[in-house]
C-alpha cells in the first residue's frame, strides 16, 4: 500500500444495501466518483453484504466499501458485518450513507448501533465522500502503525 | 408451489389460506370496495385522498389505520416492508419478532390474512396493499384472504424500480397471474381495484415513460380481464404537464383498452427529493390535491411534510391527508389555468406515449416483446434500479420545471418528438455550460433549489417539531 | 400639551422626546425606510409579506422581531397593545411592570423611543407601528423618534372599530395633525408611509364600506401632504370578489388622488373568525398571499394557524409569513382566474364606492361631512364598536360567499346598486327562511361551518401543538 | 326576588371590558337575548368596571352583569372588582365570556386568577349563556337559604 499511485488507480466498491432498491443516488454517486478518476465497481441495488465482501475478494486493491441504505433498514442489511470481518473479510473501511433508521428521525443510538456493526464512517451526504476516500488514502499510506 | 386458482404460491403461504370460498365470500361482504370510493369519486370530479402507511407491529398498525381514518381519507393503505417486498419472508418475521420498529413497512405475509382482516374490519374505508414487489404472487393471495380490494403494482413498474436482476419475463407473468386471479373474481362479482405504478424510479420521470408503462400493463391486466385499473402518475412539479399527463390517462384508455374496463386516472403527489421547509412541504402537498382535480384524478396518494426526513408520523401523515384534501377542495373552485398550454402539453404527451408503445403493441406476444425493448432501450426508464433496463435516458428540467429528454437514449421517437424535446431544453444564450449529469442532479433537487432561494430562510426553528437530519 | 411642529401631544410625552431635528436626522439616516420596500414589491409585481407582532417586554419584543426576521418579512410590525392606544399609558406602564406578559402588545409610549430606536436597529427590515388609537399622536410622535418609517390608522378606520365614544370631529382632527407632520416630513426628504385600516371591524365588511372610508381618509391625508399611503383592504373570503377590491385601490386612486401621492394596495389576510384546523388555518393564509398577487397588492398582512386561540407565538408567526410568501411566489404562477367575474364584480365596487363618498366629497367642509354622514347614516359601518356609526348596514354572504349588503341602512345607493345585492342575496327556492341575524351568524362563521363540512374530521390529533380552547 | 316573574321582566347587564374594542360579540349576544325575552342594557365595548356598577345600581332588578373579553387583558380590566364588592357594590353573578389571557393558550391558572378576582362564571361560548341565566334565575328563586 505504501507504493505511490496516480489517481487513476483509486478503485471503490459501491453498492445499495440488500433490502433496498432506491437506484438514484447510487447511479449519481458512481457517475460523481468516476468524474474525479475513480475506477467504481457498482454493486447497485438490493446487494446482499456478502456481494461486497466478494467484490473485495475480486478488487483486493479498493480503498473503500461505499454502502447506500435509503430504506430505514441499514442494521438488519448489515447484520452479517461483524460474522465477515471475524471471518477477516471485508477489511477496508466501510463508508455508510443515506437515511439510517426506519421513521423521520435518526437517534445518535441507531448510529452508534451501526458502529457497533463495525460500520467505519458514517456521511449523511455523499458531498463529503471524495474528500473522506483522500483522508483514508492519505491515512493508509501514511508509514506510521495504524490504529483501529 | 400451490395454485390457487392459477395464482401460483409458495406452499407455506398456501397452507396457511383459507378456504377459497371463504376469502370471495369475505371479499363479497366487505361493504364498501375500492372500486366504490374511486366511482364515487370520479362521479363527484373530487379526487379522495390516500395516504401511504405501514408500520411493522400488528397492534401498531391498527392503530395507525384507526388514527388516520380521521383525517378523512377515501382509502387507506398497508404499506408493506421491503423484505416482504423482496420475498424475503423469513427475515420480515425474524425482524418482527426481534424488533418490528425496525421495519419499514407491515409484513402482511407474516402476520397472516387473520390479523389482515382485523385491519380490514378496523376502518370503515378500503385499504390497499402497496409493495414494490417484482413478484407480488403470495402476497397478493394473503390480501385477498384479508378482504383487501385493491392492489398495487404491475410487471414492468413493480420489477424496474424495485429489483436488481428480476427478469421481466418473471415479473410479467408473475402479474399475469394476478390479473388473471382478478379476472375470475371479476367473473364472480367481485371487482378488485388494480393499480398501476407509473411513479417509476420517481425521480424525473417523463410523463410519457410513465403513462407508456402503464398502457403496456393496462393492455395486459386487460386482456386477463381486470375490469378495474387505476393508473397511477407521479407529479412532476409543473402544472401544466401534470395536468395534461392525467388527462392523457383517459384519452389513452379511450384508444388502448375495451370500454368496460373502468378506468381512474390516480395522482401520486411528488415522489421526487423532497423541500424541507413545512410550509413549502406543504404547498407542494396541496397543489397536489389541486392539481389531482384539474387533471380529472379519481384519487390522490399523499406525502407529508416529513418526505424528506423518513417515514412520516402518523400526526405528520394525517395532516398531509388534510392539507391534500383542502386542494382537492371547492375552496379552490376559482382556479383557472392556461387551457390551450395543457392542450398542447396533452397532445405531445400521447404522441409520445403512441411512438413508444405502438411497436411493442404491434407484436404478435407482448411480454416477448415488452422484454426486447428493454434489452434493446426501446423502452427505458431513467435511474433503473434493475439491470433489465438500460437507463440510457437522461431525463431533464425546461426552463418552467417541465420534464423532457435530454437523451432519449433508443427511444424510438419521431424527429418532431426529438426537435421539440431538445427545443425546450435548449439553454438560454450565455448559459454556463454544464455536464448532462450536473443537469440532471440540479434537476433532481429541484424544489430544494427553489426553497432555497425563496424568503425561508428559518426553515426549521426552535419550536418546529420536525427533525434536522443528523 | 405640547406642540410638535402642529402635532399637539401631551406635555409628559413631549418632555421625553429627542429634539426633533434629531428625530428628523436619524429617520433620514434609515437605510431601508418602508416606501422604498414597497416600490420594490410593487415593481416586482410580488407582493412582501408582514407579520403583527407585539409582546410586552423589550427583550421578548427584540427577540421576536428577530426570530421573525428569519422568516424573510418584507415588513415588521410593532403591534401596540389596547391600553396604549386607548391612551392609557399609565395603566400599560403599571402593567409592564406587574406583568409584561398581560400586556397584548408591546406599549411603545411607556418604553419610549430610545428602546424604540432598539427594535428598529435589530432588524434590516423597516418596521411599522400598528395599533387602533382613534387619537394616536402621542404614538406617533414616538415611533418616529424611534426611527419607525410606516404608521397605520386614520381618524375614521382607527375610531369606529377602536372605541366607544370617541367624536370623529376629535379623530379625524387628531389624525389630520399626525398627516400634516408627514407632509413636513415629506418636504425635508422622509417619506413615511401611512397605512388606512380599511379593515374597519374585519368581520364581514362590504369591499366598498371598506373603500370608502379609505378614499375619504386618503384624500384627508393628501391634503396635508402625505406622500405615500398603503391602502389596506381585508380578504373577505370571495377570490373574485377580494381581487376586484384589490384592484380596484388603484382605479380609486386615480380617480380621487392626486397622482403625485403614491398608493399601495395591502390586503389584510382573513380578519375575521378563523378556521381552527392547522391545515384549514394554513390554506387560508396561502390563499392570502396568492389573492394579494393577483390582486396586484404590494403587501400582505399575514395570519397565523392560532388565530383562532389568541395571539401566535414566534413559531407559528413566522410559519404564517412563510405560508404567505408561498402564495405571492411563482409556485402559483400557473393560477388563472375568471377575469370578467372580478370585471364585473370591480365594476360595482367602484360604483358604489362613488356613491358613498361622492355626496361626501361635494361637501366644503370635509370633516363635518362625514360626521354628519355617520350621525345620519349615509356612511356606516357594521357591528360599530362606537356610537359614532349607526351599524344598521347588514351584510351577508351571497351563495359563492361575496359579501354583500342585506340592509343598506340609509346608505345613498342607486336602485341599480341595491336591485344587484337583493338579487345577489336572494335565497334559492325553498330555502327555510331565517332571521337577518342568524343569517349574518353563520356568515360570520363561514369558514368555520366550511371546515366542518371539510373531511377534515380530526382537527387536533394528540400530538398536535395547537391547543383546544379551555 | 320570590315574585313569580314572566320572561319580559328580566334583565340583565351587557359589555365589553375596558380596554377591549371587540364589538362583534357584543352586538350578536344583545340581539340573541333579545330574541329570548331579556331587556339588554348593553354598555358596549371600553366600559370600565365602575361603569358595569353604576348601571347595576339603576338596574338593580338585573339578574346578571355580563361581560366579555376578547383582548386578553381580561384580568387587568376587572382588578376593580374585589374592590367594589366590598364597597357592596357589583352584588350580582359576573358572567365572563371570550379570550381570557394573552397568548393561545389560556391555562387553568389564568381562569383562577379570574375567578379569585370575583369572576363568578366563565363561559368559553355565548351558546350556553340562556341556559346559565335560566339556571341561575331558578336558583335565585328556590326558597332555600343560598351559600356564597
Ligand atoms: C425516489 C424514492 C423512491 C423510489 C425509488 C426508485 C429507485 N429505485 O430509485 C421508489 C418510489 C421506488 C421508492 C420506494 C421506497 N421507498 Co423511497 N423514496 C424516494 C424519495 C422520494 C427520493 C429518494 C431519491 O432518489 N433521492 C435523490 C437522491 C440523489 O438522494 P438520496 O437518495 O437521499 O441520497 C443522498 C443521501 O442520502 C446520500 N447517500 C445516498 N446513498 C449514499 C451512499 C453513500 C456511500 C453515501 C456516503 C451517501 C449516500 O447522498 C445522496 C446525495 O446527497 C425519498 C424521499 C426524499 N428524499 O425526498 C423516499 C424514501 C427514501 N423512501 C423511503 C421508503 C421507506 C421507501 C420504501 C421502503 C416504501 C415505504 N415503505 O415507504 C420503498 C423501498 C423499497 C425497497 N425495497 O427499498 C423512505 C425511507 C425512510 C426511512 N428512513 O425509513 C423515504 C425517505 C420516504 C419517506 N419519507 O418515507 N422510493
Ligand atoms: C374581528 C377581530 C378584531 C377587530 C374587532 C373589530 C371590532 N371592533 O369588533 C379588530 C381588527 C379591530 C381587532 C382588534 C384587536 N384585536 Co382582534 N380579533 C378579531 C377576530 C379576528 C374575530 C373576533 C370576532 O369578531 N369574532 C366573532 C365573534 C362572534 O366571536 P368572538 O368574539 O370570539 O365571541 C365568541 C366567544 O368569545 C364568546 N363571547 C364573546 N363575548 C362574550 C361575552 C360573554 C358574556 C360570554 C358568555 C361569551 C362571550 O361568545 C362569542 C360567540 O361564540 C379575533 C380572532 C378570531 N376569533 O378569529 C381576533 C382577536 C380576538 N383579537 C385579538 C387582539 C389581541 C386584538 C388587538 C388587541 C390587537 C392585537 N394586539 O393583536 C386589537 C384590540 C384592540 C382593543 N382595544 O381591544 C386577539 C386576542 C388574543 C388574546 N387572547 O390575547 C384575537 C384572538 C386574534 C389573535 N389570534 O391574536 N380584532
Amino acid at each position: 500500500m505504501d507504493t505511490l499511485h496516480g489517481r487513476s488507480e483509486r478503485l471503490v466498491i459501491l453498492g445499495v444495501a440488500e433490502s433496498d432498491a432506491h437506484a438514484v443516488a447510487n447511479h449519481l454517486i458512481a457517475m460523481q466518483l468516476r468524474e474525479h478518476g475513480f475506477t467504481v465497481v457498482n454493486l447497485g441495488v438490493c446487494t446482499p453484504l456478502a456481494d461486497f465482501a466478494d467484490a473485495l475478494d475480486r478488487h483486493p486493491r479498493a480503498e473503500a466499501v461505499l454502502i447506500g441504505s435509503l430504506n430505514g433498514h441499514a442494521h438488519q442489511d448489515l447484520r452479517a458485518l461483524p460474522e465477515l470481518r471475524a471471518a477477516g473479510r471485508l477489511r477496508r473501511p466501510v463508508v455508510l450513507g443515506g437515511n439510517l433508521s426506519v421513521g423521520s428521525r435518526t437517534t445518535d443510538a441507531d448510529l452508534q448501533r451501526l458502529r457497533d456493526l463495525g460500520v467505519d464512517h458514517i456521511l449523511p451526504d455523499a458531498g463529503g465522500l471524495v474528500l473522506l476516500l483522500d483522508m483514508l488514502d492519505a491515512a493508509a499510506r501514511e508509514p506510521e502503525p495504524q490504529h483501529g | 408451489m400451490a395454485d390457487l386458482h392459477g395464482l401460483e404460491i409458495s406452499a407455506r403461504t398456501a397452507a396457511a389460506l383459507p378456504d377459497w370460498d371463504d376469502t370471495v365470500a369475505y371479499l363479497a361482504s366487505r361493504p364498501l370496495p375500492a372500486v366504490e370510493v374511486l366511482r364515487a369519486a370520479d362521479a363527484a370530479a373530487r379526487p379522495v385522498v390516500q395516504p401511504r402507511c405501514g408500520v411493522g407491529g400488528h397492534g401498531e398498525m391498527l392503530g395507525l389505520l384507526r388514527e388516520l381514518e380521521s383525517a378523512g381519507p377515501g382509502i387507506l393503505s398497508v404499506t408493506i416492508d421491503s423484505h416482504t417486498r423482496l420475498l424475503r419472508f423469513d427475515t420480515a418475521s425474524a425482524l418482527l419478532r426481534r424488533r418490528p420498529a425496525d421495519l419499514n413497512g407491515y409484513p402482511l405475509v407474516t402476520h397472516g390474512w387473520q390479523r389482515g382482516r382485523e385491519l380490514t374490519e378496523a376502518v370503515a374505508v378500503p385499504l390497499e396493499v402497496r409493495h414494490g414487489s417484482p413478484d407480488g404472487r403470495d402476497l397478493f393471495a394473503v390480501a385477498l384472504a384479508a378482504g383487501i380490494t385493491s392492489y398495487e403494482g404491475g410487471g414492468i413498474g413493480y420489477n424496474l424500480p424495485y429489483s436488481k436482476d428480476v427478469p421481466l419475463a418473471h415479473s410479467l407473468r408473475a402479474w399475469q397471474q394476478v390479473d388473471a386471479l382478478c379476472g375470475t373474481l371479476a367473473a364472480s362479482g367481485v371487482v378488485v381495484d388494480r393499480e398501476l405504478f407509473g411513479t417509476l424510479t420517481a425521480v424525473l420521470v417523463p410523463p410519457s415513460t410513465s403513462l407508456a408503462v402503464a398502457v403496456l400493463e393496462a393492455v395486459a391486466a386487460a386482456r386477463e380481464g381486470v375490469r378495474c385499473l387505476s393508473v397511477a402518475y407521479p407529479q412532476g412539479g409543473e402544472p401544466h404537464q401534470d395536468i395534461a399527463a392525467l388527462r392523457a390517462v383517459r384519452s389513452l384508455a379511450a384508444r388502448y383498452l375495451d370500454p368496460a374496463v373502468e378506468v381512474f386516472p390516480v395522482l401520486h403527489e411528488f415522489m421526487g427529493v423532497f423541500p424541507r421547509t413545512p410550509e413549502y412541504a406543504g404547498l407542494l402537498i396541496l397543489q397536489g390535491g389541486l392539481l389531482a382535480r384539474l387533471g380529472g384524478a379519481a384519487k390522490v396518494v399523499s406525502k407529508t411534510v416529513q418526505e424528506a426526513y423518513g417515514i412520516p408520523d402518523a400526526a405528520a401523515n394525517a395532516a398531509g391527508v388534510r392539507t391534500a384534501a383542502l386542494g382537492t377542495s371547492d375552496l379552490l373552485d376559482f382556479v383557472r389555468y392556461d387551457e390551450s398550454r395543457v392542450a398542447e402539453e396533452q397532445h405531445w404527451i400521447e404522441r409520445e406515449v403512441a411512438e413508444l408503445v405502438d411497436p411493442v403493441l404491434a407484436d404478435g406476444d407482448l411480454f416477448a416483446a415488452v422484454e426486447t425493448a428493454f434489452a434493446e432501450g426501446r423502452l427505458d426508464i431513467p435511474f433503473s434500479a434493475s439491470v433489465h433496463a438500460r437507463s440510457r435516458v437522461v431525463p431533464r428540467r425546461d426552463r418552467d420545471g417541465a420534464i423532457r429528454y435530454a437523451d432519449s437514449g433508443s427511444l424510438p421517437f419521431s424527429r418532431a418528438v426529438l426537435r421539440r424535446n431538445a427545443a425546450l431544453l435548449r439553454d438560454p444564450e450565455g448559459a454556463r455550460p454544464r455536464s448532462l449529469i450536473d443537469a440532471a442532479t440540479a434537476d433532481i433537487h429541484y424544489f430544494l433549489d427553489k426553497e432555497s432561494r425563496l424568503p425561508l430562510r428559518a426553515p426549521y426553528g426552535a419550536n418546529s417539531d420536525t427533525p434536522p437530519r443528523y
